[in-house]
């Protein structure tokens, strides 16, 4: 078994699925011969057809809504968004209808779909690539919105994002694509949705990311540790349904908690978590909750775009104060 | 200078506004008087569940409803070409090919009514179809998307939405055509041309001569055809539908019609069109032109009429008292139907809900 | 002068701001002989004619984009959404554009456009006629939310709107379109933007909403009153960029916090008034910040939708709950 | 069957893949030699800038960067076509029309570079002109509404959009045609059809046999022309700009061309697309059949081609190291034009940036 990156874990899953499940097709601009602007479906038209692995028009309206068409008639459609910036015109159709037809027809009609779509900044890519814009769909009902943020979670989740009855957002941090490689093993194993995942058990304060900033979260323990700091990090992976517990569970015994993402600071979901944390643990905080997270600007051009996302010295320093402080 | 492409669009009419013939080549159907006689108790069902739709608006026993009044033979043709197999994906006021694939009249209520359970339709045909469709024009993509679901599979259906004129004007038409066309999909597209979105006039909605040509964009046999005349509704859907069952591909058909009523029960449209306008229209009124036509082939007459108005009364007032006697859902129902499986934190919220309802007692 | 609804004002406001600035215009479906289908624009196309006051072709791309492109050219276009559920198809042109054409162009291109949409449920309409989504906005940079909640909050916010050089959403409560009367000059007198507004004075408890559960939350403080609780009231009225000094000037006093929004509860506005309490406010804290609002559940159709809604009585239940803690 | 309407697409060619008028009617800028070297210099710049960016861009001194190779004839004829007070909306590789209106190497080499400031025009006309447009077809409406600003204030300008085939699918498109038609705006909507929406050819993107045709949807004048031909694309943008100047309202223009690089240097094009298709549309080179043309008319030589090289190289190089010497923005820059004034929250924000930006060094 090789090991692979994050972008070969989704191609990964995405073959076996359609290998095991003829419902399953893929559809969105280039994921054809091309394979995916980023490769992520290298390979699958050739093994599996034109019609299971769909070039579409350019449009995005058009691939959101042949999703919600395809998953009412029984398919399971894993459809693309080029790039994050690009989901919009997907949103009429996700808002509308893939989050609501269940509860419109009491059951009667489902959308079994996954919207995937590359994620996040720090690639030196042109505008409107490097967006993260997840909370558009984090006060959507109906939806579940899942980031990974190594390979066997990518493996893992959208495998069970597939399988799910009920339409999922897929983000992939594509700045981590192919950061390292892990074995990953091809048994069409799915990760839980509902669940956070603990990355590192520590005891002094908790750290809560998703996405590409797992990686700075995991450098800023290591230096944390090397000073004496005991951090807990948390991937959130699924934002909603939100699993609270997990993240509940770690402030109760560290009583401080930084939370870090690259999306702006205003209503990005890392507010709902300091949300919850300053209602449902209030008594066990010892200091203020920190947010380390881009600003509210737009992500600028790459000549800048370092100086944006949330750097491991930023995560570190909010976590020094947060231990300092109490 | 060379000539790249060139296209005509036919306009198709076999009754006129006054119930007679136009043309000599009547399709099989029309042929057979009880099958015709078959569409003109439908389209007579309608109305008068319509009547009795508006009638219950103002007696404050629906929220909004939006009437299908002069519709009567578009809808009716669109509903009676298509087969049990095919799946329709409507807009809001399509109630005349709904009822003919089994949506029942207390479904409509339900759902004007303020219960989600009116899109549970529970009879088959329509138990396969897509649900009503608010956001204007989106629904043609769900039927593109199942479109393309029959033609991965290989099954030999196909997928039928209608689109307002003023729907037409939005991306999701053009899209849904557009790939259908590029994939050459079992599709078959209606715009019924009404002549009104809301308070906007055709002419405001674009400036093309016809809706019909709206297919040439994307490369679609297009037809416009008078969406008064049931004969002329029902072929242009057979031929489009036939097209489509052979793999031939998608077609675009406009039918031309008048939205003889307000848009909803929230508007009053007096405020934006003239009294003359409608009474126009009126006089190429769907229903009686075929009337009069059924009438002149000794097939229809005034008791057969009574009768059907009879039996129509009776179903509807059926239909009223099951709605009228359903039971608002419990607090619980917010919450069953927003995943397959409720997730922990969502159960949380239901308890809540739950007890806050009992509260209220 | 005659007393004015929320939807009067809204109308008056229009009409000062196009009589007094020929650049002004609005568009949008049934704005013109109809006058909105709430109204809102009623008498104004007769007044300024039908370029000026444009039924657009009925595609809700069409009205964003075509908005962008007249501010682009200097004009100040107020644009609708017939009810906010329409929005979404809006959203590339307001996201990539109107909240982005300054800081791509460094100021050369600037979108001083208004996004007019009635919004919130609770007037028994159909599907997709009663959302909140506010929250989709919140965190796109370069862009102010605003919710007025009274007959001169819409009228001096909706001036300064218009007169404002960047983008505004402008969320109309169409549940309290005709609610109440008020006096309000047409002296074409602006609101300020940037700040909360208090609404009633209070030491025991901070109640924080907009929109229409301001009729809510200000009978919670009346019922509050009764028992003896001293509840201050603030109308957040522009959600972003946030003035949370207002809001952290009450908590500071109060020590408790209830915020009321009939949005689902995550990733909800409210969340980031709870996140900011977290960060800046804990020493102060009293008590656990409660959010009271809708259910992580689309707005149920008209025969339950007042189960969803956020009650007055809840409101009182929670406030006495922060009141009692501590 | 009675028709409704009729339409007729036509292909617009003067001269052929070899140089060779194929029709006597020339129009009248066509007839002036001098014009017509001065386009072709405009085309040899575009390609030699188009050169060195990819030679930037290899070298690293670029991010993507989105080539324009094969499509002079069609940028050059657009851009020149226009009045400086007309507008034009591109999306992101018309370059030989921006570089007609005055936008600058240094302010592409920029924008690729990431930084903003490349978006910021300096000269005019290009100052009033739109920024690239990286959300396909978005500046379709962007135009449309600037057009329909022009018709407001009454002014005599004209809105013009590029688009791409794979562009022509997105509902933005098909909106802006839409509106411009019902409202009969001063818009020319341009499709620059290089066969290729990265990896998606033509054939994917829509049954339709002409993308021209799309202009039907909205009862637009439409025509295809041969977009390797600059005195096609002029002569039909001239006529569009003045049909829409006079009131006349908006057209639909389709170039068929060919992309004959990458993507962007981001695509390996390789990976979709035979060899021999590229060989085959060299051969359509729209720059060496305008020198053959030019040649024969006595009116180039190698000489003056040689020259045209050095100056052509000489501009870059000087626009290169103009690009070269630039300094990031500060990092204040990062919020400076968020808003016309920076909101008390967001000032918060940039004093910590700031502060971090001091520790870092
Ligand atoms: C996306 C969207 N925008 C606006 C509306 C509000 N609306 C409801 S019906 C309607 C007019 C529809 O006109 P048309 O498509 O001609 O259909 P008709 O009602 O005439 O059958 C509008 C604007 C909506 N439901 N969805
Ligand atoms: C809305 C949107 N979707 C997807 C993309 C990604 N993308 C960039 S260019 C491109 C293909 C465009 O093809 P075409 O319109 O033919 O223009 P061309 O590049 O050939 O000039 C795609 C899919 C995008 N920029 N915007
Ligand atoms: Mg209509
Ligand atoms: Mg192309």
């Amino acid at each position: 078994m090789a090991a692979i990156t994050l972008i070969e874990a989704v191609t990964q899953a995405l073959a076996y699925e359609m290998n095991h499940d003829d419902s399953v097709v893929v559809l969105g601009e280039d994921v054809g011969v091309n394979g995916g602007v980023f490769r992520a479906t290298v390979g699958l038209q050739e093994k599996f057809g034109e019609l299971r692995v769909l070039d579409t028009p350019l449009d995005e309206t058009t691939i959101a809504g042949v999703t919600v068409g395809l998953a009412a008639q029984g398919m399971k459609p894993v459809c693309e968004a080029q790039f994050e910036g690009f989901i919009y015109p997907m949103m009429e159709h996700i808002a509308c209808h893939a989050a609501r037809l269940r509860t419109r027809t009491r059951g009667r009609i489902t959308v079994p779909a996954v919207f995937r779509a590359p994620w996040g900044g720090g690639i030196r890519a042109p505008e409107h690539h490097s967006e993260a814009n997840e909370h558009l769909f984090t006060n959507i009902p109906g939806l579940r919105v899942v980031l990974p943020s190594s390979p066997a979670r990518a493996y893992g989740l959208l495998l069970a994002a597939i399988r799910d009855p009920d339409p999922v957002m897929f983000f992939e941090p594509k700045r981590i694509y192919r950061q390292y490689k892990e074995e990953v093993p091809d048994d069409g194993e799915a990760l839980p949705l509902d669940v956070c995942f603990v990355l590192r058990d520590g005891n002094d304060v908790t750290l809560v990311t998703w996405g590409a900033q797992v990686k700075e979260t995991l450098e800023a323990a290591d230096a944390l540790a090397e000073e004496g700091i005991s951090a807990e990090v948390i991937d959130v992976a699924t934002l909603t349904p939100l699993d609270f517990d997990t993240i509940a569970e770690s402030v109760q015994k560290t009583g401080r908690c930084v939370i870090v993402h690259e999306a702006p600071k205003t209503a990005g979901f890392g507010a709902e978590i300091a949300a919850r944390i300053a209602e449902e643990c209030l008594y066990d905080l010892l200091a203020p909750v920190e947010r380390v997270t881009g600003y509210d600007t737009h992500i600028p051009l790459f000549r800048l775009e370092m100086k944006y996302l949330p750097s491991t010295q930023r995560i570190v320093e909010a976590a020094k104060r947060a231990v300092a402080a109490s | 200078m060379p000539i790249a492409a060139k296209f005509e669009i036919e306009y198709l009419q076999y009754l006129d506004a006054d119930g007679k013939l136009v043309r000599k080549d009547l399709p099989a159907f029309a042929k057979d008087l009880d099958t015709m006689v078959k569409l003109y108790k439908l389209m007579v069902s309608t109305r008068v569940f319509d009547t009795k739709s508006i009638a219950l608006q103002r007696t404050g026993k629906l929220g909004t409803y939006a009437s299908c009044l002069g519709h009567e033979a578009a809808h009716v043709g669109i509903g009676s070409a298509m087969k049990p197999e095919d799946v329709l994906a409507p807009s809001y006021r399509e109630y005349g090919a709904q009822l003919f694939r089994g949506v029942q009249p207390r479904e409509v209520y339900m759902y004007w009514g303020g219960d989600e359970r009116g899109n549970d339709y529970q009879n088959e045909p329509a138990r396969h179809d897509f649900a009503w469709s608010v956001p204007i024009a989106t629904q043609c993509l769900h039927a593109a998307g199942s479109a393309l679901a029959f033609k991965i599979r290989g099954e030999k259906r196909v997928a039928v939405c209608t689109v307002g004129d003023g729907g037409s004007s939005k991306g999701d038409f053009y899209g849904a055509i557009n790939i259908a066309g590029a994939q050459k999909l079992p599709l078959v597209a209606v715009i019924v041309n009404n002549q009104w979105a809301i308070s906007v006039p055709r002419r405001i909605q674009t400036g093309a001569q016809t809706l019909a040509q709206k297919g040439i964009a994307a490369g679609l046999p297009s037809i416009q055809v008078d969406g008064n005349d049931i004969i002329a509704v029902r072929k242009a859907m057979e031929d489009a539908l036939d097209r489509a069952r052979a793999g031939e591909g998608a077609s675009v058909i406009e039918c031309v019609t008048y939205r003889l009523g307000d848009h909803t029960t929230a508007d009053d449209a007096r405020r934006y069109r003239g009294k003359e306008e409608v009474e126009d229209a009126w006089k190429k009124d769907p229903v009686k032109r075929l009337r009069i036509w059924l009438e002149a082939q000794k097939a229809w007459d005034e008791t057969r009429e009574k009768a059907l108005q009879d039996e129509c009364n009776d179903w509807m007032d059926n239909e009223v008292n099951a709605y009228l006697e359903s039971k608002t859902q419990p607090v619980s129902a917010m919450f069953d139907y927003t995943f397959a499986e409720i997730p922990a934190d969502l159960e949380k919220q239901r308890e809540l809900a739950l007890s806050l309802d009992k509260g209220a007692h």
